[in-house]
């Protein structure tokens, strides 16, 4: 089980008849266990990506071969929750398999047992992002992909969060694709780390993280983040 | 020469309702076309529509003086309290119709038949059409399959087949007449047998009693308009010819049909006479129709024939 | 409870204005009440009423359930839209006079074509207003049903249907009006029974109190429906839209 | 251009339909077209959807703005829906027949009667829409307009009625239908001309073409205005929605 | 001008009918030329609290002066853009009065320039996020409440629209409320600094910034940083 992506081009049409192309050139390949970060700067093409790699948009050149089989779950960019169901039926909608004692463990980690029965509405932006993140640990994905999950929480929160997404990557082999603005987030987390180019979106480097997660220290991230500025900088 | 004087003086105006399609058009067409309202010096102002219910509307909001309907319906007004009153004017009366090479032979064959009936389960006809057959010992309503409907919508039906036999309006039997149907009874054929003395008008002009009462002489003058438009109609053919647009007539049998039966139609009894049959006629109905038909009254409401003579 | 003191100024103002008309222009609460007890009493109304509540909710499943398919395709569609719209402007702009007439002269004067008559002159309006529904769904909700891969099922009774929701509210309020409506034509044209064929002889007797009895009847009907099951039920299943503040 | 395909297949339906039933069955597009362009050379067909046309304008005007403007509220303020509900029930389930002849008794057969008869008709569907757009409104664009300060008109405009444009769209489209619908019981009842009245005498003639040629001519007005105007509107007025992908 | 804020009380009542207190005392003043920041964890009341600032919620117990007469302009969690409209009007619509110039320049610092003419859902998130804010800058307020605006924007464009932010409060004379999960954004702007407690949210403190904003080195901001986080913990 694999993710390949060769996306050569893609171009969006807006109503105003103009044609804009939004990726250039994005090739890469994920293995099962592999945790890749994309990085790159506001409206370069991230999430248009994303939904090609989650097969939501099928209108580009190149090619992906999705991971044949694979249960996919994906943390959209805004929380993208059903208004009119509860918090707990928006995750068991998507997850019917879901135990209540797992749920009941993920409603602990992200702290949104009492909001179970809120609608949608009735939440903060931080909170339904969580449930968000709630819907697609509940899933137990093979592929995950999450766009910017932690953007609207707080420090505490969010450190706490990367862990418990450590922890998920570690716990199954699945393939997992991060979009994220944090080079905090995505040294700590990160396999592999793309950095992309501002629109249309090209890959500039595609960084290897050797460390083991679990062995990633202070200094050493701070050292990986420097390493990337440099780059990141160099060529953008 | 006289032209000058009669328009120097204003017409007296009389509001009629009419429906477009109805023979009362066909009788204006002729007073127009030989200026018969001028010669009386009455100027009718006609307003046309298009649904044979609408006349009731326009005499009840004041757009028409005059309407055409039926004494029944005038008597029941009358005892609810309108002053409504009639004066005759036609005795064409529906009739049942069969395919011409039907097996039905008398009104008693058409136990067990399916009947299409025109107008409703109130409508005269048949209300004396079942009185009829009752004398004979036939529930025609539970003896046979009725079908109501709306008079032109049953007129196709039976035309293609789907009824065995039809009760309609006279117009419209004599449109099928014309097709080759066979008319297996009309309704004023049964009329003598309830004791009646001749063909009587169940459908007259309708107008409010206070207004004829103060307006008797223009009534007069418009009833005299129109009894000789109806003399013209009875003895000129060609004058068939001139309004023949107007009947919607598809062809001359069916014109022909149109003519013949009007012409048995126009009434030729005096008011008393008419009065007569209809109390019968009334009793009849009543005892078959029930309070639904007739509303509060048992019999012929005192004062719904129009008498020209009465003062009050 | 602001809805039976609304109810109460209807009444008054019905009878105010009855007593200004005289009783032969509208006739006051009273009369059509005693009519319309007269004609319970006697059996007639609820024969009549059953016949024509039967035929209304056979034509108005049918239609709804038709008409909401068919839209819905032609409102995501555009292929189905362009291919519908022409039979859709026919449809919609056909008097139910003409529809009716030729179900009869087709399909003989039966239940079967009364009831298709009826069904085929709500049906477009049904289409017209799901297409809109349709036309507005959120695609991003659909994104997310895809993503995580709800069947059929969920999508329609979780994702798209609590958005047509108010589509479809509006759909069957007016369309419920409209067949019944219809159906009162279908009756008078050519059925044995049904309010539209009672309407129909107190048209012909002209029998104000008796038109009015029978054509309240239903309307009194679908308020008590609306009040016990639909106003409840909407209550509930909107009860996530935040009210303003 | 498909819509003209899916049109030259409407019409090829109905020869086919009208070749099999037989034309006192149905009859075929060519008599129809024969009649309809009789009528029209006699210039009668002109008079009679001149005056249609105008009877619709007018009581489709006001009873979409009166009721848009209703719904509206109706769907904002809860105490306003409480108190109208019932009123909108009776309104929305009261048949044509009796509104119009209450009406006409009322006001006399004129034309004032008659307009004011088909908007009352229209009227409660249009509320019964609109109230439900009302509720379905964003509540973050609201305030939105509100901390920035927008003016009424302002809000009107650019906030609330691209929100409504889909409710207004099936309203005014089903609306549409139905007045034109109701014109013609209007026009039968008790008006000297229009389409309604030359139906009526087609009706007792049973002349299917005459009934068939009136009758259509109305939807093709409404077919050439929809194609010509409504549609490019709507789609310029849509452009911002993302099509499926 | 001045914003007087004393809410003793806030609290909403969910679908199902639970009363749920969010904010159990929260006071504080704002002088005109002032920048207040608000931190506290994700779902204790900020958005809440804005909200009232601006007047969109009548329903709390306490007493809130807003600045009589003040134009306001308010940068939601959410983009909140009128999708039907595009960008250019959706900024024209909240600001009739701004010239093509301003909007120029507005539109250059933001990055929005190839954007006009589209319409929001046209948008990348951080695109859409960046329209809200030339909203309100081409306001030209008196108050202004900014929810969150550099979340889901890169480091060098935040940091870039930090500068501007700095630069627009610098300007003019206005009072200006930030709600940040950054730390760094809070040291960097603020002059005073409000810290919530978790739901039901109270001022733990009140922290004044004495250092003026153009002179807050790294190392200053650091030390600040250092600082806050010690009082954070020692109380929430
Ligand atoms: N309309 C509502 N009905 C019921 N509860 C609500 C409502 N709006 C907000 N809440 C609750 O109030 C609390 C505070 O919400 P608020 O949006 O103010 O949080 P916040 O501090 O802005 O959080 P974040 O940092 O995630 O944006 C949350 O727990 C939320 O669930
Ligand atoms: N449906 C669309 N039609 C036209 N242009 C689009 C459409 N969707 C996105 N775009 C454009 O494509 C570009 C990339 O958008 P995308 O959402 O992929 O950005 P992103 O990298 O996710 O940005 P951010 O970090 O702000 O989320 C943007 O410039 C956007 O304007
Ligand atoms: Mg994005
Ligand atoms: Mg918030």
């Amino acid at each position: 089980m694999r993710l390949e992506v060769d996306i050569q081009s893609k171009s969006y049409t807006s109503a105003n008849g103009k044609r804009q192309q939004v990726i250039s050139g994005i090739a890469f390949t994920l293995e099962r266990g592999e945790l890749g970060v994309v990085v790159g700067p506001s409206g370069c093409g991230k999430s248009t990506m994303m939904r090609i790699l989650a097969g939501l948009d099928a209108d580009y050149d190149g090619r992906v071969s999705q991971p044949a089989g694979a249960r996919l779950a994906m943390v959209f960019q805004e929380p993208r929750l059903l208004p009119w169901r509860s918090v707990e039926d928006n995750v068991r909608l998507a997850a019917p398999e879901v135990t209540e004692e797992r749920l009941t463990a993920i409603f602990g980690v992200l702290e949104l047992e009492g909001h179970r029965n809120h609608f949608p509405g009735e939440l903060s932006l931080g909170l339904a992002r969580r449930v968000a993140l709630a819907r697609a640990f509940a899933v137990e994905p093979d592929f995950l992909i999450l766009d910017e999950p932690l953007a609207s929480l707080d420090d505490a929160l969010a450190a706490k969060l990367r862990e418990e997404i450590a922890t998920l990557v570690a716990s199954r082999p699945m393939i997992t694709l991060l979009v994220t603005h944090s080079m905090d987030d995505a040294v700590r987390l990160g396999d592999r780390i793309f950095l992309l180019s501002s629109r249309p979106a090209r890959l500039l480097h595609a960084v290897p993280i050797s460390v083991p997660r679990a062995q990633r220290s202070d200094a050493t991230v701070a050292a990986l983040k420097a390493d990337l500025a440099r780059r990141d900088f160099s060529m953008s | 020469a006289l032209l000058p004087l009669s328009t120097s003086r204003a017409a007296e105006t009389v509001k009629v309702a009419v429906q477009k399609t109805g023979t009362f058009a066909w009788e204006l067409a002729v007073v127009r076309a030989h200026q018969l309202d001028k010669q009386a010096d009455i100027a009718i102002d006609a307003v046309e529509l298009a649904s044979p219910e609408a006349g009731k509307i326009a005499l009840r909001a004041g757009n028409a003086d005059i309407m055409v309907s039926d004494w029944l319906w005038v008597s029941r007004e009358r005892a609810l309290g309108a002053r409504l009153t009639f004066s005759p004017y036609s005795s064409a009366l529906g009739a049942v119709m069969v395919p011409a090479s039907s097996p039905l032979k008398t009104l008693a064959d058409l136990k067990g038949r399916k009947l299409a009936v025109a107008g409703g389960p109130l409508d005269k006809s048949w209300l004396l059409l079942q009185a009829a057959l009752k004398r004979d010992g036939v529930e025609l309503k539970s003896q046979a399959t009725i079908t109501y409907g709306a008079p032109p919508l049953l007129a196709a039906k039976l035309a293609d087949g789907e009824m065995d036999a039809g009760l309609n309006y006279w117009n419209f039997c004599a449109a099928l007449e014309a097709k080759g149907f066979r008319r297996l009874a009309g309704i004023e054929d049964i009329l003598p047998a309830f004791g009646a003395k001749g063909r009587t008008a169940m459908i007259g002009y309708v107008f409010d009693e206070d207004w004829a009462a103060k307006h008797r002489d223009l009534v007069a003058r418009f009833l005299s308009v129109t009894a000789k438009a109806k003399e013209i109609l009875a003895t000129s053919d060609a004058e068939w010819q001139t309004i023949a647009p107007l009947t919607g007539a598809p062809d001359e049998a069916t014109l022909r049909a149109y003519r013949d039966r009007y012409r048995e139609g126009i009434p030729r009894r005096s008011a008393a006479e008419e009065e007569a049959d209809a109390r019968i006629l009334y009793g009849v109905l009543a005892s078959i129709g029930g309070r639904d038909l007739v509303g509060p009254a048992a019999e012929l409401s005192p004062g719904t024939y129009y008498r020209a003579d009465a003062r009050d | 409870m602001l809805r039976l003191l609304s109810f109460a100024l209807l009444l008054a103002t019905w009878w105010v204005a009855a007593t200004i008309a005289g009783s032969a222009k509208l006739p006051p609460p009273s009369a059509v009440l005693a009519v319309a007890i007269a004609e319970a009493k006697s059996g007639a109304l609820f024969l009549h009423l059953g016949a024509t509540l039967a035929r209304v909710a056979l034509a108005f499943t049918l239609s709804m359930a038709i008409g909401s398919a068919l839209g819905f395709w032609m409102g995501r569609s555009r292929i189905a839209n362009r291919l519908g719209d022409p039979w859709l402007i026919l449809l919609l702009n056909l008097p139910a006079l003409v529809v009716i007439v030729l179900a009869y002269i087709w399909a003989g004067l039966t239940e079967v074509a009364a009831i298709a008559a009826i069904a085929i002159n709500k049906l477009p309006t049904a289409v017209v207003t799901l297409r809109e529904g349709a036309r507005a769904l959120d695609p991003s909700l659909d994104e997310m049903a895809q993503v995580f891969a709800f069947p059929r099922g969920r999508i329609l009774r979780h994702v798209l249907l609590p958005q047509l929701a108010p589509y479809i509210a509006a759909a069957a309020r007016s369309g419920l009006s409209l067949v019944w409506k219809i159906v009162l034509v279908a009756e008078l044209l050519g059925r044995p029974n049904g309010i539209g064929f009672e309407i129909g002889v107190a048209f012909q007797l002209f029998d104000i109190p008796l038109l009015l009895a029978y054509s309240l009847s239903f309307a009194a009907v679908v308020l008590v429906i609306e009040a016990l099951l639909v106003q409840p039920f909407e209550q509930r299943a909107s009860r996530w839209r935040l009210r303003a503040a």
